[in-house]
């Protein structure tokens, strides 16, 4: 990993998503990139924008239209010594490819018993917000953080997106990457100069009332919150957890060990969801701290909505503060 | 017979009945008795439904639709197909089949709730024997396949009774033909001899790639290691995908197996109203496929051989016109779905805990917008 | 859905499995089972046995090898208004099928806003104990129990796998129907007279010490250990849950209500699991009444392990007793 | 060429160069050089694998293994296919090609851990070129194609350096060929080229589905669609396995891109030791299939035409006996595996809540075992 040179400040996530992945590539010869248009279109969202041109048709793939065969001959590229990066076009497209995350790309490291491994990165552009048609806004974290062997993140920030999707790629493991599509070009953020840890959450706000955590699309709208519930006087700690699989737990209860008050934030429907597992581990990890028990505030359990629907159905403002004051009612 | 058809073919691998220039041929296998007039309501079609796609397209420029996917160039394919199929015959679209829900009778406004975020399809697909539009690639092949075990269950297949005997009718685009599911559906058909005819709108583009990204070889040449037939038809040419998918129809409605059509067209406009062509293909290529219109040329057959006049294109004119104002105004009236609707229809019987979530929901709705 | 006669009594569960397949063919002529081997062999756990013999090809029909389309077809057949029963010949085997399930059965009711039915049910055997190879021992309730439009439940006695398999299948919902297959012939039992409704718990041991709560396979653990912490005079209300998806959350906040204190108890790993959701609600609904956090007892975030060492790996007598142990402490 | 070959050929769809009663045949598309000395080393294979196929089934009787998949009466289809390759080449088997891992250089010992529940695999792929058995029907495919595009990538195709030309031989079943991942790895092969070879071994059955329930054209037949040859082989024929897969191999190597080769065989013995076929298959099925026997035709051969005596069998007898004797005293001292190595390579670098609950899992393990 390389951190970006002076000039690249200022960048939206998406750019700094491409960055990351050309870093890596000229670092590691090895990388490869695959998905469908990732090639001369750059992808639906530009990301892998120019980079077919810089590295060749033989390093950034426009395969075939077939997720189960992207993630297939990714696991059969990693045994030849190779590190892809397989872009998934939108969330509700990899379930064609879920068998081979599953079965192959999650266990095959631990089935050669150790002896190979699956250096693989799964992009998945991720969550609602940008008016799309079905299938287009799903948040599939849970179906693979539940899965042993996979690791999931999602960045929330173009510096993180620079240095998480480094890191990612490094990392021997295979890594789920969830990408919140609405922000891609959201903000523009300069790149701080060395990555937070991959697997670290960061605590993005100090408070002392409420902790509310999240991670990837929603943390604009947990920073939105925490300026609105100040002004009523409620101090929320926000944290962005960063890593979904695996989770940094020390981060979150040491700070609700202090707030006494926690509450997790997705896209997500809420019934089995990551918030879930986060309210049982700090439930058993603090219970004594707890004044409240952890509230969620997430996606219902509902197919995700059309889209003139998708901003009441979305964790928002609103919802995160209604949440806020219910928690201190306890 | 067709009143006006030249002797000679000109393609044999490809069958065309009537050429870009709007002459009619013959080819040995598709013979199509088809009148006039019946020729000029064909015309009718493909002029309407170009008039909706360009509506739509216009909606989604000024905000009232998310997205659309135009059918711009495929419109033949698409009424040759659909007019072959009969009432009782069931299709399963992709998202880019407007003219054969046109042909199935389908009010365009219909289609449109799920392009303006309203609904996600809304509709009864056995209404007019048309499915939802599915939107995973390919995954429309394998219902297609299950209904049509559905149909050869009912026994409504060889009876002999053309009120009873069934054909379903599966849409999906050159790149899905590399998916899993389309692949499998084709096992299915293939071993269990479903009355299934896959048409495959090959457009030459799948996004931004190329045929060629998915096979060097013909696509319709699939379907012969599956155990069927597979044809590729000038999908430009109303007539000859009328012919091709009746027959094919005709076939699987006698239990004589599954047919794969390989339509040959082209997508004149970009994917979708998101998608910029300039990044991945030349204008010089759309010109060309410009020259092989697929209204143009049935318009000069119209005009030069078949001599029908001015009337008859203005009235088609007036009634492209009413639909575009129908198209227009319907789509600015459709009514957003209520925000607790989004717990609708997720059972068929409601949970309690769902029941408790929409009830929280519905609070905070109304408490937010109080 | 019908009683059984009154022969019929002291059936395994793969028995009464069968025989309420049979009621269901015999009620509606538009139920028709599908999968691999499930005509002439019967399934390879024999389930379907006798089935095809008896009610056709047409009925019964062994499918070609593509669980894909095993679930694509169905949904077709549903459309064309059959009941369809898809048996997934192994847990593991349910990937492939994976994107049909999520992104078109759970969905398709509510994409044609109500009009349409997708009365499927896929019956999955589940779960480990029985010294299979990899893939055949997985625990998969959770990734459908996420997935809005589903509903999941779990049968451990022959009279509820007699009767839930009836309902289910009635049911004009999707069900997956989770069969524990390391007790499809571990114990035959009596046929009930009538039904459980199939989304309620069971209290199927009172106790006033802990409440501990489980589904399918590991039931028979649940109860052996009540047995053994009655010697130790702690006495375990114990809870057959009986549906994952929805879950009768009364059932078990009312008893959590009284003991103060919940051991919940599968196979499937923990993290993200449907230990997780239990808590994180019983936290939220009987916050007051909790002596203690929500302990879970499950398999560990691994891939499931080689038989040998499944012994130790899944929740057992001695791991459940630990966990009373631990909770009581607090 | 050979030393003893006639000149007529019996079947013309179906390779074959050695007929059941032993007699070489010609083929004029695979013409092979081999010498009596060759064939008798691949009459040793033969006997040698069916002696580990029938140890093991022995073990699992005896409770040593939880299961075993026989690969009894298709000894030809794997030794021939695995000494078509070169050492550098890669082979993705399924669960049964036991044959193929022999010829390999894999210890046999190595495949029972999986089989005996002490291992899920557990050897590194590279060490043999020889992948991890794959459960999962016909996921490997894809493996080997992604395996093969890197192959490409790495330069190691069509540079006419017989050192350095690589290529991949992936194995599946008939059963396997309706499945969407084979069908993908198909596409990808045909599109891009790949210089992989698909080695179907169709034994007429998946567990208790004949291959009729897949499809109701031969297998090899898919590949046209596809965009490369398929060819058919007498699958009990081990010569003509062998030249089949080495032309086959040759191609891909030169970057002529994939065969798809069907051996048409027989699964002798039950699917695996759980299966129990009188519930679905005639044993008069399996007699005829009998008088096809993969090892008589070799032994034959050697006796009436090559002029083996009975030293040579004798040596390969006792050869076998020592195997078996190894696999034996083997498969009872593979160690079980530690409890706590459950949590080891999970990932490369373990978490820390995956440390937590292993340290968790250890004492308790050593709480209850103390
Ligand atoms: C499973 C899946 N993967 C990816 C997509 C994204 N996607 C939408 S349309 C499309 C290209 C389809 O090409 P083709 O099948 O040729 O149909 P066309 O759009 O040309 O009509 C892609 C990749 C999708 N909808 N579903
Ligand atoms: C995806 C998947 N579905 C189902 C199974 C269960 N299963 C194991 S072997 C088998 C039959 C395979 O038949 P075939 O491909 O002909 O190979 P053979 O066993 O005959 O060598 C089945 C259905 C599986 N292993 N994987
Ligand atoms: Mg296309
Ligand atoms: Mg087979």
């Amino acid at each position: 990993m390389s951190a970006p040179a002076a000039t690249t400040n200022n960048w939206t996530m998406a750019k700094a998503l491409n960055e990351g992945m050309r870093k890596s590539m000229e670092l590691d010869p090895k990388v490869v990139i695959m998905g469908e248009d990732v090639g001369k279109l750059g992808g639906v969202f530009r990301i892998t924008d120019g980079l077919q041109k810089d590295f060749g048709e033989d390093r950034v793939i426009d395969t075939p239209l077939a997720e189960s065969a992207i993630i297939g001959t990714a696991v059969g590229l990693a045994i030849r010594g190779y590190r892809p990066v397989c872009e998934i076009q939108f969330d509700g497209f990899v379930f064609p490819g879920f068998d081979q995350i599953v079965s192959q790309v999650a266990k095959f490291h631990n089935r050669s018993a150790g002896l190979v491994k699956m250096p693989i990165t799964i992009r998945i552009p991720s969550g609602g917000g940008i008016g799309a048609v079905e299938h287009h806004s799903e948040s599939v974290e849970t179906y693979f953080a539940h899965t042993a062997g996979l690791k999931v993140v999602a960045c929330s920030t173009p510096s993180d997106a620079y240095w998480m999707i480094q890191e990612a790629i490094a990392d021997d493991d295979p890594v789920i990457f969830i990408e919140p599509k609405r922000l891609y070009h959201a903000a523009r953020a300069d790149i701080e100069a060395a990555p937070t840890p991959l697997y670290e959450a960061r605590i993005v706000r100090p408070g002392q009332h409420v902790t509310v955590a999240g991670y990837g699309p929603t943390m604009s709208t947990l920073l939105e919150s925490a300026k609105a519930a100040a002004e009523d006087g409620i101090e929320l700690e926000v944290i962005d957890l960063r890593s979904v699989s695996p989770l940094d737990m020390p981060t979150v209860v040491e700070s609700v060990r202090r707030t006494g008050r926690l509450i997790v934030v997705h896209e997500a429907p809420q019934s089995f969801g990551v918030g879930a597992e986060i309210a049982a581990r700090v439930t058993e990890q603090a219970f004594y701290s707890l004044e409240a028990p952890v509230l969620r505030v997430t996606g219902y359990d509902t197919p995700y909505p059309p889209s003139r629907l998708e901003h009441e159905w979305l964790p928002n403002l609103d919802r995160v503060l209604d949440a806020v004051d219910k928690i201190m009612e306890y | 017979m067709s009143e006006h058809v030249l002797a000679v073919h000109p393609e044999p691998d490809l069958v065309q009945l009537l050429t870009p220039e709007g002459q009619r041929v013959e080819h040995p296998d598709y013979p199509l008795d088809i009148t006039d007039d019946e020729i000029s309501a064909l015309y009718r079609d493909l002029v309407l439904v170009r008039r909706i796609d360009t509506e739509a397209i216009a909606l989604q420029r000024q905000g009232e639709l998310g997205l659309w996917a135009s059918l711009l160039g495929q419109e033949a394919a698409q009424i040759g197909s659909g007019r072959a199929l009969k009432g009782h015959d069931m299709a399963f679209p992709t998202y880019r089949e407007h003219g054969v829900a046109w042909c199935r009778g389908v009010d365009p406004l219909t289609l449109l709730g799920l392009f303006r975020g309203t609904n996600l399809g809304g509709f009864d697909p056995r209404e007019h024997n048309f499915n939802l539009y599915t939107i995973v690639i390919g995954a429309q092949t394998l219902h297609a396949a299950g209904y049509a075990m559905g149909v050869v269950r009912d026994g409504a297949v060889g009876t002999g009774d053309p009120q009873r005997d069934t054909a379903v009718l599966a849409f999906f685009g050159d790149g899905a033909s590399s998916q899993g599911d389309v692949n499998e559906a084709f096992v299915w058909a293939g071993a269990g001899n479903l009355p299934v005819v896959f048409f495959c709108q090959n457009n030459q583009w799948a996004i931004s790639e190329p045929v060629t990204t998915q096979s060097r070889v013909p696509l319709f040449q699939r379907a012969s290691g599956f155990g069927f037939a597979g044809v590729r038809v000038d999908g430009n040419d109303v007539l000859a995908c009328l012919a091709v998918t009746r027959k094919a129809l005709d076939h699987a409605r006698n239990a004589q197996g599954p047919t794969l059509i390989e339509a040959f067209t082209y997508r004149m406009n970009p994917h979708t109203t998101n998608d910029d062509t300039r990044r991945y293909r030349l204008g010089s290529e759309v010109e060309t496929w410009k020259l092989k219109d697929p209204i143009e040329r049935v318009r000069a057959y119209l005009t030069r051989v078949a001599g029908f006049d001015h009337t008859f294109f203005e009235k088609v004119e007036e009634e492209a016109k009413a639909l575009a104002e129908h198209v227009r105004s319907g789509c600015r009236a459709l009514p957003d779905p209520t925000p607790e609707s989004v717990f609708d229809n997720v059972h068929v019987t409601m949970s309690d805990e769902l029941r408790e979530q929409r009830s929280e929901f519905v609070d905070f709705v109304s408490e937010v917008s109080a």
